[in-house]
């Protein structure tokens, strides 16, 4: 590449999702992110399932794989082991991460693997017209919960915390906090591990109860004196009922898969490929 | 005079059977002789008959034998439980003094050397558990195993748990080599002599494959543990971080595939291996492996099913799986090496494959050519070749697209971090570039891209074998582990005047047409033997080439003898 | 003179076209009219094609009709794309003013009714999406559909969203109803005039499945959301509760199916609803159902694959996968319903084999089936017959064998909480009791067990369809949604002295050997008419009875025409 | 049943573990509670998945489901909801929960079913010959991590309160626990509502580091003053690494999916079989 501008990253195809929809806030982050660090698009690899927000990658210049429902994380996981020194994204909705996903997260987050996981959340399965989620607000009508749903909703900040993720933070696709958006991707990015966004990103079609209107009333920017190092404080901090809080909530440094992968690389003394030694083996 | 002989040790799983099963091999191995073994445990950790057998002898072994020459029984259910398979002039050491009586009916016959293998073990070893160097010990001196080679390999097999495990175990040894050299009555006849140093590599299948991927220039391997496949992680997890490869366990075979298939489109020769239950569940993304056309190598090491099964036992049950598992047509390749030196080979196959065609390939494996080891020739690096996968030039980059309908199918596959040929590896239905299109005529065009893909594989390996004579109106026709045993009923049958061809292709998708057609053509009688209930080969067979077959299942989770497909031919051809 | 017409709403999704369709649908329905309906739409939830198409008229109607009678093109680009199937004198209702010029080759034929579709929404009515309600104005006055009729569903259809929203869409209704009255310059053909109250239902496959689940008695339901099944679960999941049952959205498929398998091990009628990668996904829980003999249905709405293909088309590609997917031999059953109507049949057929043989059902319907709405005779609750699970009885329990080897294969089933048949529902292989057993001679006697259960199916239902001459050279054999096209082509063909017999079965696995024999035996062509690529059904009539068939594949996404399968065989009869 | 000892729920099938196992333990303390509470065996239902631990079922006299490895939790909720009447456990092993199954486990618990998981945590895979699992200790070294493991091991009682149960303890199938862990069982089946009890169940076989040895010293029981329906403490205690606290973590009460579905079925009225007035949906 050799112009960088946010209009640079352009995808082929144009997105498909309804106007208005919160992904929009996602791409256009994205677009900017990159764009403000240069990024060649070549050493980008975004991994998505499926679902509206797992069509992300159709929009934007870079290696994508639009894959199977929920396996955004274990494709990603191949793809960066395979080749650390590539950019890797996952983005993805609350249904392909927390419900047929659910298994893959902790696994992921526990490995620190160096990517940046953007869960969209709309509170609801978008693709399929609306069903209920794991983060649908308590007694949510909707087309598989005609008489409301009778679970509580999954917090992917605690959960992302409990897992093991070394960089966690929540941000908001409305237009107020885009620009908070754009600076925590970025941060996410640059962080050396697992780093965790949740982003809220209303559906405008099918989610009359979660929408930028319920959202701009109830964010609220973490307090400056938050300490992010402090798991249990960034626990708290996402358990508290009564807000929303965007913003960072966790970062610490850890050693990553791909370094704990060298040191055993070195354990082995890079023998290199002796053929003889390892028929010793058989003889 | 055989020029082989078959030694069974039975007893219960956690008596040490397969340790001392595996020392007597590698020892044999060491003396020159070739390999052949077969062994059968049960599901659980503790608890429940366990055999290791033996085949051994100065030629190429094919199959486990047809019965057992030498029964070592370290206690006495394993007697009466194994006794029925020993030869009416076989030998038997069990667990006792001289005076002890057999009540069986061979007991005339067979060469009876009783020793008090638990007496020596607790009382003069001190330790219960060494009951199987004892065993080892009489048979190093019965067999004439030479007793230094044998010592060798019990201080490297055992060496690692303490010296003193070490003493205790080699003092067994030479306890039981004693006893047996003292109270032994009759001339043994199972003496096959020194024979010199062998190069060849005693082997399992599993191994093989594991060796294979390795020498293929495979680095990445995901896996989720399963019986029979652990044993090929295990061994790739010890030695693939030393040649700068990966190992993860991931948390399911759905996570293994998946990572198999991310580093496989970032550019590494990526697979897994796993058992029917774990093909099971990465059914879904072979279907976006065939989709996105993304190299990857699955092995299933099939077991006992359907359900959990019978996770130790063997059976060749997954085919139907393998060559339609996932919705929707996806076009996928499917391996089944014959013997272990075949494993080998067919992991590499299998890697040229699928980066060459850019499809899912799958190798069927089973849990009896998986843990048994076979003697094989030491493969040779500068022998292995490697397929390539088709890279987009700098001009095909400038308007790249994917998945270009190209004559052959194939089409160039950018590398992220490489060059600028942004896409999208795409599960949905989509047009050259990778764009999602739901067209009707595109969905045609692009099914039949990928479906041509599978044209041009037969002309690329030896895809079959076949022996035997052209004209026999007798042919036999299967897949897999079951070759050994038809080879070695081919050749007696064959020394008997029985006219029989054999074909066993090692592509099941896509079939060598040709040669299928050709071998077929005029035979009156095609047996196909396999190793499950419903034929599941017989009928693809009549359904591609429209001709009546025979068929012959077992469906016990234990191998074909070679006598089973020896009579059932001859039966046949007698009718 | 037909009997029929066929209208098509075509637009971009998002227009609201299949909400108009609905509407027409329903009303002309209500005006005694049948119904088939045919619709296409993207995967997206904006933007993209879509098309409701409405075949109507006095008799039963079986497929979506060859052509197009009536086209309402709700934009340019949708009058452009649809012309084509529009026939030469049909009437064209699109955007515009009478002045308005087609750049069509039939535009001289075609009768002309440009309505300013988006004018009056946006301006006269003030809501641009109110252009669905214009065109349906237009369309009542132009084909003589009762206008309180169709205000009346209009009111039912949108008055949840508010009297506002309402109101607009009245007063669209009405001026598109005005605009056409004063324009029309011709008479219109199309009017089939009144016709009188009909008892029929006009309703889906989806939904046909659903309430024949409900009537059978079946009260859990779990799923996970897939095009295009979900909405069989959004109709239960307002259904169900009422009636005392229980709807589950289930965190994956695999939970879906466990969750089924428990509550059936529990004792309820169970059932779960996908499409094919739901269905990859369950095929590991499959297996332990046959193995551990667990009533269970599973419906599997088909959509174009592989991977995640393409999601809102119709395809009949997992014939394979519901046959043969999971790893090991396991006895399962699939049916095939061939059109609306079947569809509540053959759910209640599959609950009943489910629960008298103990084994997962597996029923194929696609997005064809599944979508269309046809007018189906009421069903009766009389009618409906219910199977029984084999219980024990209390001498069985002192000495319960769950899995008690029986000349039919099927063992009584006890039922936690009923009496002390305490027992493990067992995924691995077992014994009589269902204790873990990894015996030889046990394997493949269970194996036989589960198996010998398909033998007695085809005594039970009737399970296949057939018509035609029976001495006819020429044959044509299907499965499942293609029945329709292939019924109406039949009877062109039949009127035209072409000897054809149809035959379709209903039970896939176990076929009804016994009758396809008789069928194919004289037929010299046969016709194998199947929307998949591979041609996986002929490929199973091949091994079944190594019979060289016709394979008739298409693969695009839409379904079968009767004109498609009447010019191939008229093509293959002339030859 | 007539009689209610100990030894009247002993199964049809001898247990098949190594002689010392630790599931032992758990089942001895499941035969205890059942006599102790006179429980009908014809109201148990065991679901179990596959592994060493799986394997239970076979050994007591009850109603037993041994499907398929890692799906334990859907099979029991399909049981518990299709017959609210039965007392419904699920046991199996760390591998089983937290690695093939981990996708189920938050959506069991946030249902609140009423029912009681068992999960005999080994810290590795027992039934396949000792590999490493999602509770293996740091750098754990087994068959397929030979050289150690790379991952975090995952907390069982930190994940079961963040997913929402309302029951969570831990026990100990160490002799000196026994008791105490008889107390959590009985007092898990007593629970309306979701229990989860994680059990330190040593595999004596494969594990050198997690041993009833190791055990023995690390095991403290939590102090008699810890609020157990405080969730924030609780998951402070779950997350303190210096101990390994066992006892009875969480306890609050909410209604049960069950008692939920009740108010949904009255929400409808309880309509019944009404054929035509369902038929007004199609004409
Ligand atoms: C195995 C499988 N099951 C189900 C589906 C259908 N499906 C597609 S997207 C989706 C959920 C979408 O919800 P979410 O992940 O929240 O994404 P959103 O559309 O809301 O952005 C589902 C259930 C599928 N594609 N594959
Ligand atoms: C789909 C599938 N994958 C893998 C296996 C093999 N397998 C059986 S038990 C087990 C893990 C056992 O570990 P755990 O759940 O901790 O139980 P434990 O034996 O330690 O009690 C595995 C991987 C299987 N049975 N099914
Ligand atoms: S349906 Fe909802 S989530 Fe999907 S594109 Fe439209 S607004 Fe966005
Ligand atoms: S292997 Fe370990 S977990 Fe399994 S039975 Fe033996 S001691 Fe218990
Ligand atoms: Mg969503
Ligand atoms: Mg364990």
């Amino acid at each position: 590449m050799t112009r960088y501008t946010p209009l640079d990253y352009i995808g082929r195809n144009k997105p498909v999702w309804c106007a208005g929809c919160g992904d929009y806030g996602v791409l256009t982050a994205l677009f900017n992110v990159f764009s403000q660090k240069k990024i060649d698009a070549k050493n980008v690899a975004i991994i998505s399932g499926i679902g509206c927000s797992g069509r992300l990658p159709d929009f934007i210049k870079a290696y994508g794989f639009h894959g199977a429902h929920g396996r955004a994380l274990p494709i990603a996981i191949g793809v960066k082991v395979a080749n650390p020194s590539l950019n890797v994204f996952v983005v993805g909705g609350d249904g392909d991460g927390l419900s047929i996903g659910a298994g893959h997260f902790p696994h992921a987050a526990r490995k620190n693997i160096d990517m940046t996981y953007i869960l969209m959340d709309n509170s609801l399965f978008g693709m399929t017209k609306g069903q209920f989620s794991p983060t649908s607000p308590c007694k949510f009508e909707s087309g598989s919960s005609p008489y409301g749903t009778l679970e509580e909703p999954m917090d992917p900040i605690a959960l992302s915390l409990i897992y093991g993720s070394t960089f966690v933070a929540r941000g908001y696709s409305g237009p107020s906090k885009l620009n908070d958006l754009i600076n925590l991707i970025r941060q996410a990015m640059e962080h050396k591990g697992f780093s965790f966004i949740h982003v809220l990103s209303p559906c405008i079609t099918y989610n009359k109860v979660v929408t930028f209107q319920s959202l701009n009333a109830q964010v609220v920017d973490i307090d400056e004196k938050h300490e992010i190092t402090d798991r249990n404080e960034a626990l708290a901090l996402a358990l508290r009922e009564e807000k929303l809080y965007v913003g960072l909530f966790y970062k610490i440094t850890k050693p990553t898969f791909g370094e704990r992968l060298i040191t055993i690389s070195e354990k082995c003394g890079k023998r290199g490929l002796d053929i003889e030694r390892l028929y010793v083996n058989f003889t | 005079m055989p020029t082989d002989y078959v030694i069974r040790i039975a007893g219960e799983s956690g008596e040490g059977i397969v340790l001392s099963g595996e020392i007597v091999t590698l020892a044999l191995s060491r003396s020159g002789f070739n390999i052949f073994t077969f062994s059968t445990y049960p599901a659980e950790v503790r608890g429940g008959p366990s055999m290791f057998q033996i085949r051994t002898g100065a030629n190429r072994l094919r199959s486990q034998g047809d019965s057992v020459d030498i029964l070592v029984a370290l206690n006495d259910d394993a007697c009466d439980e194994n006794l029925k398979d020993l030869n009416e002039d076989g030998l038997l050491i069990c667990d006792g003094t001289p005076e002890k009586q057999l009540n069986s009916p061979f007991d005339k016959k067979v060469i009876n050397c009783p020793i008090p293998i638990t007496e020596i073990a607790s009382k003069e070893v001190g330790v219960y558990r060494c009951k199987n160097m004892v065993v080892i010990g009489a048979l190093s001196n019965l067999l004439n195993i030479d007793y230094s080679i044998i010592e060798s390999v019990i201080k490297e097999k055992t060496s690692r748990k303490g010296s003193h495990v070490l003493e205790k175990n080699l003092l067994a040894f030479k306890l039981g080599f004693d006893y047996a050299e003292i109270h032994k009555t009759k001339p043994i006849p199972y003496n096959l002599g020194p024979i010199g140093k062998s190069e060849k590599l005693v082997i399992s299948g599993n191994e093989a494959l594991a060796l294979g991927a390795l020498m293929s220039g495979c680095r990445f391997y995901a896996a989720y543990p399963i019986t029979p496949a652990t044993d090929l992680m295990e061994w790739l997890a010890l030695e693939l971080p030393g040649v700068g490869g990966v190992v993860i366990q991931a948390e399911d075979e759905i996570s293994a595939l998946g990572m198999v298939l991310g580093a496989s489109f970032a550019g590494q020769k990526a697979f897994t291996a796993t058992s029917g239950p774990g093909l099971s569940l990465m059914v879904e993304l072979i279907g976006i492996a065939s989709m996105a056309e993304i190299p990857s190598v699955i092995v299933d090491v099939q077991r006992g099913g359907p359900g959990t099964g019978m996770p130790t036992k063997t059976e060749q049950s997954d085919l139907n799986l393998a060559l339609y598992g996932t919705h929707g047509d996806a076009s996928r390749i499917v391996l089944a090496p014959t013997n272990v030196e075949d494993c080998f080979f067919q992991i590499i196959n299998a890697f040229n494959l699928s980066e060459k065609y850019q499809l899912p390939v799958i190798i069927l494996s089973d849990q009896s050519l998986g843990h048994r080891k076979e003697s094989i020739r030491r493969p040779v690096m500068a022998d292995i070749k490697q397929s390539k996968r088709l890279r987009p030039g700098d001009d095909e980059i400038k308007d790249y697209r994917r998945y270009g309908l190209t004559p052959a199918g194939v089409s160039p596959m950018a590398i992220p971090g490489e060059n600028a040929g942004y896409y999208v590896a795409q599960g949905l239905e989509h047009d050259e570039y990778g764009s999602p299109c739901y067209d009707p005529e595109n969905h045609l065009r692009m099914t039949a891209k990928r479906f041509r893909k599978l044209q041009n594989i037969s002309g690329d390996i030896n895809m079959f074998e076949k022996y035997g004579k052209q004209d026999a109106s007798t042919g036999i026709i299967g897949w897999g582990s079951t070759e050994g045993a038809v080879r070695d009923a081919f050749e007696r049958l064959d020394a008997e005047g029985y006219g029989v061809e054999v074909f066993y292709p090692k592509v099941l998708n896509p079939l060598p047409d040709k040669a299928i057609r050709n071998f077929l053509k005029n035979k009156k009688t095609i047996l196909v033997p396999e190793i499950n209930y419903t034929g599941q080969f017989a009928m693809l067979l009549r359904g591609k080439y429209l001709k009546q077959v025979t068929p012959l299942n077992i469906c016990g989770g234990i191998p074909f003898t070679a006598k089973e497909i020896y009579s059932k031919v001859r039966e046949l051809c007698n009718r």
